[in-house]
């Protein structure tokens, strides 16, 4: 059906293996399975995260709190886990996401009862969830000799010779595709976001919509919070500071509107994969560091000018030599 | 009222190096007597919230600033206006450039860091080998001049000792992290990483854990015991350096005590460290405070209680 | 002409004054807020109340104050500019590197407002120009001006700027009136009479609102949007002058975090971020305000990311505030 | 006689400002069509969202089947067997013709996942037992106008509703669809379903429903069957006076060309279109829906941008690159879409009647407030503007009372020639005679104007020469003398030549 969006990720996809062509001619490791599955496990986070903007963007929002939340969901795992390190780990991360999700909730709430623009609120909650991780931690950093060693290896267990990290993201991906295409949330979520008007004459409660949304995206950045910081090894204030552009960087690349109601899943997997390639094949080609950001900024306007050039109306097309053509 | 009230402001707030320097400088300020001191800093290690925590200083009309400055000259004009305003202006650890500063306490003496981060490297390298750098922020200043340094160090002190990169890692674990992985495939052959930064060399440790490759690169560097303990145990690293934080931030008050007391520092002018000892300021008014340490397997537990 | 007959009807201008006093009471409530907090302040801190402390105190805020005044026209016509901060760097940068060749203070200056209107323009132009939405522009312009800074800086700065530069950034016009002030009191007073007095600041609204149907009404919105982009290129330029010359160097990192605060001000100062409405004097109110709460907290040694939990609680409180005695009122 | 299967008593609803029902009532009836007729501003619709669990009403009582019900959500209409085709088309764009029918009552599986296959085929079944001719797996946005209509009424359809509401369904639909919906609508009926059908065409009217409801000003005035009321009593009722639905008399002198198009061509909307207009004259465009007389006009209007192609105005050429360059040049536009193109809602009426006319009311760029409310006043009292203040929001007036603002909008910048697009589009019948008679007193003041509409007799009723179009080409431009309205019917819908051979 979506002939036009199934281009756009063959495109992207294309631009994908061109850079790893291109790298892999003068580095030929760099291909490699290995550290192409080291490449795809680096950006599992990047990946969910995006997933998890994407369905809050999808319902013309945004959220720019999603780093900060992520550095307070880890740092409250973190924190618990040094000071308990016999609470299992799969309960915390339990609590990771239920944190995330609460956050997420918070910023669900003011746009959904009091009607904020979602950017006010997220603008707020950017600093404010920041703020508490300081206020949490007193501003001391939890590192890895605090962290209990199931805390930092659950997610480097190797399993069918993938870090279970790897399997997290994919689990992720999987539930985020069954959860936008097949739930009457996720369509819900894509109605609101083609026409919020018509979502209200179709029986949609669109607030409600934009605050599962935001609660979608809160659960996620609580995950990717545990994920971090054990695999960083360091739980501090700084943790992830500014990644927020990154998120809505990797779902602008993958094809999703800003302006609301498109975007899929493959589409934002290979917009964070493009980003996790960059990023790793810059190093290794020799390319100065300080060219990535030129870089990055680059490839994001590229991928705008290519979207809109697909996305434009191509009017009505009335003449019928012009509708033959 | 006639405490003396002294501000020691560091890079960024929560640093475990920093918080070390604290307690070092809470000693002093108990040794000294009549000192009220004020830890302060901004969250991000920026030249600007910095600036904006100096001029706050400055309107509590504080009697000293001790900084460790995250830019050098970005800072300049709010400390000389704060000279002006009759505050001593004293940089520690990172420096700030000498005319917005009456004196500056250099952790150690920077040609001899540069010299030891290498030498932790060759001492397990005898055939000689490659070897990469994996510094903090490309802006460090401290940082900078160690690798100068260590570059200057390596023709003549250790010639088979080939340094291939140095990258930068902005003291941020996720950059580190992708910068010792963009390391470790483009040069096959690397036989250690360096990173003369807390937070550097404990990411690329944990990237050497986590990709198998203890015993083939050695990660080395300053690091905090405390914070670095693990990766010695597990032989990702077989020996870091480091100062002690405490002596450093306990050195720093004293000076500024000093200045406060009205003492004259220049060019030649020898000043007394309390239990450090003595400092001896060079043509720019700086002076180091003592020699690297080295922890190994062989000391690091006891340290890491400490720092 | 023959006239149509009169019907008897009379429409009276108006019947109240709902959208000024809708102004006048945002506006006051902001006065209120800003009172409060300088009272608060006064009591919590003996070295507030002191003419040096509060010149000192504009530093913190005038640059960002700056570049508020046209992201509020632009937020006004419904685009968003997130680059500022990163054209402030680039614009840095060209001034360092045109010091190196020994240009003299009005070339710099010239160098950094230029630069600021070269970003915007190009801004401009991918926005009105492509039709690409503002937001996801200025992401990509955001990295791609700082990327450049760092291309030609990398890990290097600029420095050993001239006295009579410096005096922009450190020096003060009158007593403790600081340039840097009283420059953002005169482009204020400017942004004020352009926004709220001139037919420019009427199109600018009408866009806002509306632009399809602006555009229908003969208003040339693309022109002014791209003037609009334009300005505040102009006014990061003119922020990126004084910044450099009050740290007195350039680095590629300069002026990080600034976009945010300078659109967290807009913002607070009630303009709606969907575009359509919003006044001068409350984004200058909005500064203040913000320049008060983290001076104040900086008095107590407040760390400076409590501060922002404070700022951001502030946003949300004021923006959610008219909305949550809405929906109080009909319970009460 | 059956009993009403659905009834309304003592509805009120205000908005802030305004006060849009009060204490209305209405009785809907099994197998019946009941038409709802009233002004602009009558409270139809906002009966219809009533209904529909969109607003709630401040107070009155609705039964449905002989017990109360209450509808707080959109939701719980549908369930309850309410469905309606809303004025505005609201339907998705970037989702499926299938999916648009289905959305908010998804068949899912047992695992309460979406079950797309059957959706589709339902979803296909529905459309074809229309004879909608269209593929549920397409997306929405390929469709056209009509065609999104037609989707509107299938998803009305899937529902298995008691009472189907059909808010003004044939404003935008061609002839033929019409007639399919009126055949469709008598399939409804059989099958004993309740319709309300919202109109402002009276043909339409009397042709199928059984009962009226009158509403004015917010309140019902007046109710019964079709078949015993003469439409003069119900445009009294409406109106609350006696309306003549005579076209104006003109006595404007027609005088030299204006504006004079020649070749005007774009690489997909239209080819070669080539018309003249005098002054003193109104030019009707005739055509289907989606001939592209809005496209042309558009372009003469400098808002799309014309491939080849030359304009003359007053012996001066003219190439519009944008509206404001047609402004100045004195050509100006009514747009057909009011609320997304004609006023800016948001913003007070003085201000959207100023808007283009700033140049003129500011002094050195500066405005002047007191010039824009006197220029806003002179032209809103010449069109009899139904508002409370100057400064009220044009978000809060009538659809017919927007237009005015519009037109008042442009007759302040004392054009040459105003192109007006489907001027009574949507707008009641008092208004409208009230738009007609000012178009005679502009072309009397020596404007030239060009008529975009779809309506019959009111191109018949107003023009002095007709263009028609079809399929972005002109086809032929007639003196309206003694014209037959099936040779306009014929010539739009592309039926001449067949007749001919
Ligand atoms: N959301 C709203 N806020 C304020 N006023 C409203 C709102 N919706 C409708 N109104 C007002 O209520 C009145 C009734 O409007 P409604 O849309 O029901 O009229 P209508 O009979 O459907 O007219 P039309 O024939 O033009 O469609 C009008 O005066 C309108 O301006
Ligand atoms: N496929 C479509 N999708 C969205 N809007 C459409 C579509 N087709 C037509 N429209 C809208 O419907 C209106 C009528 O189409 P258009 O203007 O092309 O035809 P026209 O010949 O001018 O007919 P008329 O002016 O009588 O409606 C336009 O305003 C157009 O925006
Ligand atoms: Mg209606
Ligand atoms: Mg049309």
């Amino acid at each position: 059906m979506n002939r036009l969006l199934k281009h756009r990720e063959i495109l992207l996809f294309l631009a994908i293996l061109l850079v790893l062509v291109l790298v892999t001619m003068r580095f030929p490791r760099f291909a490699q399975p290995g550290n192409l599955l080291t490449i795809f496990n680096d950006t599992s986070i990047l990946m969910m995260l995006a997933l998890g903007q994407m369905a809050v963007i999808l319902t013309r929002s945004i959220d720019l709190s999603m780093a900060s939340n992520l550095a307070l969901s880890g740092m409250l795992v973190a924190m618990t886990n040094a000071a308990f390190p016999m609470v299992p780990v799969p309960l915390l991360i339990a609590m990771a996401v239920v944190i995330g999700a609460g956050l997420g909730a918070f910023n669900g709430i003011l746009v959904w009862k009091l009607d904020i623009p979602p950017i006010v609120v997220t603008l707020g909650t950017l600093t404010i969830f920041r703020g508490l991780v300081f206020v949490a931690s007193g501003g001391a950093w939890v590192n890895a000799a605090q962290m209990s060693p199931e805390f930092i290896g659950l997610q480097r267990t190797v399993i069918l010779g993938l870090p279970m990290l790897s399997w997290i993201g994919i689990l992720v991906a999987v539930l985020f595709f069954i959860l936008m295409t097949r739930t009457p949330l996720g369509r819900a979520i894509y109605a609101i976001g083609v026409n919020p008007t018509a979502s209200v004459y179709t029986g949609i409660n669109v607030g409600r919509t934009k605050f599962f949304a935001f609660v979608i995206a809160g659960a996620v950045s609580g995950l990717a919070g545990f994920l971090w910081v054990s695999r960083y090894v360091i739980a501090s204030v700084e943790v992830a500071s500014g990644y927020e552009m990154s998120i809505i960087a990797a779902c602008v690349i993958g094809g999703v509107s800003i302006a609301g109601g498109i975007g899929t899943v493959p589409g934002v997997l290979l917009g964070a994969i493009f980003l996790g390639v960059v990023n790793n094949a810059l190093p290794v080609i020799g390319v100065s560091p300080f060219w990535q950001m030129a870089i990055s900024g680059a490839a994001i306007l590229l991928a705008v000018v290519l979207n809109a050039r697909g996305e434009r109306r191509k009017g009505r097309i009335i003449l019928r030599k012009a509708a033959a053509a | 009222q006639d405490q003396t009230r002294i501000a020691l402001v560091v890079k960024s707030l929560g640093n475990g190096f920093f918080d070390a320097a604290a307690k070092g400088a809470e000693e002093a300020a108990a040794e000294l007597g009549n000192v009220e001191l004020i830890y302060t800093g901004p969250t991000a290690a920026t030249a600007e919230a910095q600036i904006e925590v100096v001029n706050s200083l400055i309107a509590q009309q504080v009697d000293a600033i001790a900084i460790s400055a995250n830019d050098p000259d970005a800072l300049v004009p709010v400390l000389q206006r704060a000279m002006q305003r009759g505050i001593k202006v004293l940089s520690w650890d990172s420096a700030v450039a000498p005319e917005g500063r009456q004196l500056h306490l250099n952790p150690s003496d920077t040609n001899l860091i540069g010299e030891t981060i290498i030498k932790l490297a060759a001492d397990h390298l005898p055939e000689g080998g490659d070897v990469a750098i994996l510094s903090a922020a490309s802006t460090a200043t401290n940082q900078n001049a160690w690798i100068e340094a260590a570059k200057a160090a390596i023709p003549e002190k250790f010639p088979n000792i080939n340094l291939v990169a140095v990258v930068y890692g902005d003291d941020d674990s996720v950059k580190s992290t992708e910068e010792t992985r963009g390391l470790i495939s483009a040069y096959p052959d690397l036989d250690a990483i360096i990173a003369p930064t807390t937070v550097g060399v404990v990411s690329a440790a944990q990237v050497i854990t986590d990709q198998d490759l203890i015993g083939q690169i050695n990660v080395t560097g300053l690091a905090l015991p405390s914070e670095f303990k693990q990766f010695i145990d597990n032989g990702a690293s077989k020996g870091v350096a480091l100062w002690n934080p405490i002596d450093l931030g306990y050195s720093a008050v004293v000076l500024a005590h000093a200045l406060v007391q009205g003492a004259e520092p220049g060019p030649g002018v020898t000043m007394s460290l309390g239990r450090m000892g003595q400092v001896t300021l060079d043509e720019t008014s700086a002076g180091p405070m003592a020699v690297p340490f080295t922890f190994d397997s062989s000391n690091i537990a006891e340290f890491a209680t400490y720092f | 002409m023959t006239d149509i007959p009169a019907t008897g009807r009379q429409l009276p201008d108006r019947l109240d004054h709902p959208l000024k006093s809708a102004l006048v009471s945002w506006e006051g409530l902001l006065v209120l807020v800003a009172v409060a907090i300088f009272i608060m302040n006064s009591f919590a801190s003996p070295y507030f109340l002191n003419e040096w402390s509060l010149s000192d105190m504009t530093f913190n805020f005038t640059e960002k104050a700056l570049i508020a005044l046209a992201m509020a026209l632009l937020i006004i016509s419904g685009e968003i500019d997130i680059s500022v901060a990163a054209i402030i760097a680039l614009a840095s940068t060209l001034m360092g590197f045109a010091l190196q060749f020994g240009a003299p203070t009005p070339v710099l200056v010239l160098v950094g407002l230029l630069t600021g209107v070269a970003c915007g323009a190009f801004n401009g132009f991918l926005v009105t120009g492509l039709k690409l939405p503002s937001i996801v522009v200025t992401i990509g312009t955001m990295s791609l001006f700082r990327g450049i800074s760092y291309i030609i800086l990398g890990d290097q700065s600029y420095g050993g700027y001239p006295r009579d530069f410096a005096w922009l950034g450190q020096g003060y016009v009158f007593w403790v009136i600081s340039f840097e002030l009283a420059l953002f009191l005169v482009c204020a007073v400017i942004y004020w009479v352009v926004l709220h007095r001139t037919n420019f600041g009427r199109r600018v609204f009408a866009i806002g609102n509306n632009d399809v149907a602006a555009q229908f009404s003969g208003v040339r919105v693309d022109r002014i949007k791209f003037v609009l982009f334009c300005l505040t290129g102009l006014m990061s330029g003119v922020a990126a002058v004084l910044l450099t010359a009050r740290l007195g160097s350039t680095r590629p990192s300069i002026a990080e975090g600034f976009e945010l605060e300078a659109i967290t001000m807009v913002v607070l100062g009630g303009v709606s971020i969907l575009g359509g409405s919003g006044s001068i004097v409350g984004v200058v109110l909005a500064a203040l305000i913000m320049g008060l709460v983290t001076f104040g907290l900086g008095l107590l040694n407040v760390p400076g990311i409590v501060m922002s939990i404070f700022i951001g609680a502030l946003l949300i409180f004021v923006i959610g505030l008219p909305r949550l005695f809405q929906l109080l009122r009909p319970r009460a | 006689m059956t009993d009403p299967i659905l009834t309304l008593a003592g509805i009120s609803k205000s908005f802030p400002g305004v006060r849009a029902l009060h204490d209305v009532s209405l009785e809907l009836y099994p197998g019946q069509v009941t038409a709802l007729i009233g002004e602009n501003g009558a409270g139809k619709s906002t009966l219809v969202k009533i209904l529909t669990g969109i607003y709630q009403p401040d107070e009155g009582k609705i039964t449905l089947g002989g017990g109360e019900i209450t509808l707080p959500t959109a939701h719980s209409a549908s369930e309850l067997g309410i469905t309606a085709i809303h004025q505005e088309t609201v339907l998705f764009d970037e989702l499926t013709v299938a999916e648009n029918i289905y959305l908010g009552h998804t068949p899912t599986n047992r695992f309460g996942l979406i079950d797309w296959r059957r959706m589709r085929a339902e979803a296909q079944k529905t459309l074809d037992s229309m004879g909608a001719g269209i593929d549920g797996g397409i997306l929405l946005k390929e469709l056209g106008i009509a065609k999104k209509h037609l989707v509107a009424v299938a998803r009305a359809l899937s529902v298995d509703a008691q009472v189907v509401i059909m808010d003004e369904p044939t404003a935008a639909l061609s002839q033929k669809e019409i007639e399919d919906l009126y055949v469709l609508i008598e399939l409804l009926k059989q099958d004993g379903k309740a319709i309300l059908f919202i109109s402002h065409k009276f043909d339409e009217i009397y042709r199928i429903a059984d009962r009226y409801t009158v509403f004015r000003d917010g309140e019902m005035v007046g109710k019964g069957l079709i078949k015993d009321t003469p439409q003069g009593e119900i445009v009294r009722m409406m109106v609350g006076r006696s309306v003549d639905q005579i076209f104006p008399e003109r006595s404007a002198v027609i005088g030299d060309v204006v504006l004079e198009v020649s070749g005007l061509s774009h690489p997909t909307e239209f080819e070669n279109i080539s018309f003249s207009v005098r002054q003193g004259e109104i030019l009707g465009f005739y055509g289907l829906v989606g001939a592209g007389r809005s496209e042309v006009m558009q372009a003469v209007f400098g808002m799309t941008r014309p491939s080849s192609g030359t304009m003359v105005l007053e012996g001066r050429p003219v190439a519009p690159r944008s509206p404001a360059d047609a402004v100045e040049a004195g050509i100006v536009y009514v747009p057909e879409e009011r609320g997304k193109q004609g006023v800016i809602t948001g913003e007070p009426i003085v201000k959207n009647v100023s808007l283009p006319s700033l140049g003129k009311t500011s002094r050195a760029g500066f405005l002047r407030m007191a010039e824009e409310f006197a220029l806003a006043r002179t032209y809103t009292e010449r069109l009899d503007l139904r508002a409370s203040s100057l400064s009220q929001n044009v978000s809060t007036l009538s659809g017919g009372n927007q237009q005015k603002v519009v037109i008042a909008k442009w007759l302040a910048t004392l054009p040459k020639v105003i192109i007006l697009d489907e001027p009574t589009k949507g707008i009641d019948i008092g208004s409208k005679a009230a738009v007609h008679d000012f178009m005679a007193e502009l072309v009397a003041q020596g404007l030239s104007v060009i008529m975009v509409s779809s309506e019959l007799p009111e191109v018949m009723g107003m023009s002095d020469r007709i263009v028609v179009m079809r399929e972005g080409h002109i086809i032929d431009t007639l003196e309206n003398k003694g014209l037959m309205p099936e040779t306009l019917v014929r010539l739009a819908a592309g039926i001449a030549d067949e007749v001919a051979a």
